[in-house]
């Protein structure tokens, strides 16, 4: 394999990585390949992109567990702009996927999928995880063994919940008159809502461009 | 319009072609066999009418339709849509129909409208037509326009599939945000916890024909309970059945407990072990061997 | 502000982002610094960023939402090896409905269900909403009021897209009206117009369409 390939395979693995990769795990993605290339024409690829990133806006660092790419920090502050100025949001498969690992836990992602009748994408439930909301908390001794998702203190913390039955049964919230003054539910509007949400839901794009018309 | 049991038919057809695009390894679905059959792949349609038996109803999920199968019935001939052979593909669609029939095949209903209509255009063009007549009262033009409108948005859906996709030509480059000096955290989305039990009530209005009784019934302590006992199992292995009950609890306490163990052991998560009679019973998780992180 | 730094930031920012940044966002990154660079000079920038990319792994480019990073699908065999997971496949009833859906938008179910023959299931239609690639744009006032589809920004963002213009053009009706001339067969233009009205959703498309690479 040509040099300028490998490097530009190593700089895109390292701009597409949601975190640092180190020496073995690059080589891996030769593996199939006739030709791995070197531990040594790794390390002198990475040389490379470390230079090119002189002047730029960002740098590959070296960290504990490998290499990534992080903005400097000189540009930081104007980078974070980018966040503050408006809250991301969560899509309504993301919410539904959580109400359903809180209302049917334990469950397998596949039993999600079920109900709601469309993939789950390992994306959402990957945000759930690291939220702190959701967790494995065992397999399903099925083929395949899929994982047991749970809901956590954390999450009945951040709703203020001292348990899961101070949430409305499933009786209750088909019928939503008797859940309103329980939960102090909005109308009924609450639906257009989090249906607005679905179409604009990327976040602030959406809304920026909105703003212009 | 439409049947329930065509409604049916796709439902299923869908679900089981998610469920492949989740696990399966394969390259384009174009290129996935129409069937296995004693054990050899079929790639393509078969170049005769006979379809083996045990191929036939995959045969006719490969189709997007009665169009898509006309289309078919006319390209494996060479034959051109502007010149419909009327006699000959309806001949050949009536045999797949009627075979489709004798394998007792729940025939969607499309399939019997569009039969309808080949013999309808079929009896028209045996009518004698006065001369002067032109080719506005052809009684193939309704069809062929239709025919051709439906392989031009078949043609249009191969194209885009064949578009640079995310995720499988692209991804989207996101490089880590630089600490600096004002500790900037990423905020988090505000969630109220209205949207998330309105989204269950939501999911359960759609899914509630398949929602059983006994599910909905189950009070949500119990599965709370069944968390935390898994909770449980996952600091230790082996954990004795007493230790799960608390007396302070009472007795519902204990009841909830006691369904949430059982209901655990139903759908095979966890198991009870004894090494004697009479000996402590424990708990276990169902799972043997380390327990592999879900790959995500 | 030097020019230098407004590239820094600018790149910084792209790269970090989550999705597509278009100039308006870009150019708000700088609204707390006493000079605001001029929407032309981010536009230089941004030119220079994408010759910048010429040979490596990763590129820069313009789609419906605006400008983003991502790495060329040359080097996709190597870096889809970091995820275990396969990208998601489409049936071909999911991109017939979808193609009937972006040709000829704004149709209800029912008008993509007269062209493709055969009933369309509701699982399609809620897997593109909730991909968000099409979205509910208006109600037919006919009797039941079905809802009109129509495509999104998403869907051209995922499919690489910088506005329907871009898509492969409807293949051409047969000589079908040659020789059946009194059909009146809605000629390929008539969708065209439907995708300029559907265009026009973000001013910068048009100005910027020569600096595609």
């Amino acid at each position: 394999m040509n040099d300028i390939l490998v490097k530009q395979i190593i700089e895109a693995a390292l701009m597409a990585a949601d975190a640092a990769l180190n020496i073995d795990r690059l080589m891996q993605l030769f593996k199939l390949d006739d030709e791995i290339p070197a531990r040594d024409q790794i390390k002198a690829v990475i040389k490379t992109l470390q230079e090119e990133c002189e002047g730029r806006g960002v740098e590959l660092k070296r960290v504990a567990s490998g290499y990534r790419y992080q903005t400097r920090s000189d540009v930081q502050p104007w980078v974070a702009r980018l966040w503050q100025e408006k809250p991301p949001r969560y899509t309504r498969a993301l919410l539904e996927t959580l109400s359903l690992i809180v209302y049917r836990q334990p469950i397998t992602r596949g039993e999600i999928e079920e109900v709601r009748g469309v993939g789950v994408s390992s994306q959402i439930i990957k945000t759930l995880l690291e939220r702190e909301w959701v967790r494995v908390i065992g397999h399903k001794e099925v083929p395949g063994r899929p994982a047991l998702y749970g809901s956590t203190k954390q999450f009945l913390d951040y709703f203020n919940l001292k348990s899961l039955d101070e949430l409305p049964s499933l009786a209750e919230l088909m019928d939503l008159d008797q859940v309103h003054p329980e939960l102090d539910l909005p109308e009924p509007e609450v639906d257009e809502k989090v249906q607005l949400r679905v179409v604009t839901d990327d976040g602030e794009i959406a809304d920026t461009n909105e703003t212009r018309h | 319009m439409m049947l329930n049991r065509q409604l049916g038919y796709h439902i299923g057809k869908e679900s089981l072609v998610t469920e492949i695009d989740l696990n399966s390894q394969e390259s384009p679905q174009t290129e996935l066999p129409f069937a296995v059959v004693k054990g050899e792949p079929m790639t393509v349609p078969p170049q005769d009418l006979y379809i083996p038996p045990d191929a036939l109803e995959i045969f006719l999920d490969a189709f997007e339709g009665p169009f898509d199968l006309l289309l078919y019935l006319i390209k494996r001939q060479n034959l051109d849509i502007l010149t419909l052979p009327i006699f000959k593909i309806t001949q050949q669609y009536m045999e797949y129909v009627e075979l489709m029939k004798e394998m007792r095949l729940e025939l969607a209903a499309e399939y019997l409208v569009m039969a309808a209509m080949l013999a309808e255009i079929k009896s028209r063009m045996l009518l004698p037509r006065p001369v002067e007549e032109d080719d506005e009262d052809d009684p193939r033009s309704e069809l062929m326009r239709r025919l051709q409108e439906y392989e031009m948005f078949k043609k249009a859906a191969e194209d885009i599939n064949e578009l640079p996709r995310m995720y499988r030509d692209t991804f989207e480059v996101s490089v880590i945000q630089a600490e600096y000096e004002y500790e900037y955290e990423r905020p988090q989305p505000n969630v109220d916890l209205k949207d998330v039990v309105f989204a269950f009530r939501e999911i359960m209005q759609r899914a509630q024909m398949f929602a059983s009784h006994h599910i909905s019934r189950e009070p949500l302590s119990m599965r709370e309970r069944m968390s935390r006992i898994l909770g449980m199992l996952n600091v230790e292995d082996f954990v004795e059945f007493n230790q799960f009950f608390d007396a302070n609890e009472g007795s519902s306490g204990v009841i909830v407990t006691f369904l949430a163990l059982l209901e655990l052991i139903k759908g095979h998560v966890v198991e009870l072990v004894q090494s004697e009679p009479f000996a402590p019973i424990y708990v276990k998780p169902a799972v043997k061997g380390p327990i592999e992180d879900e790959v995500l």
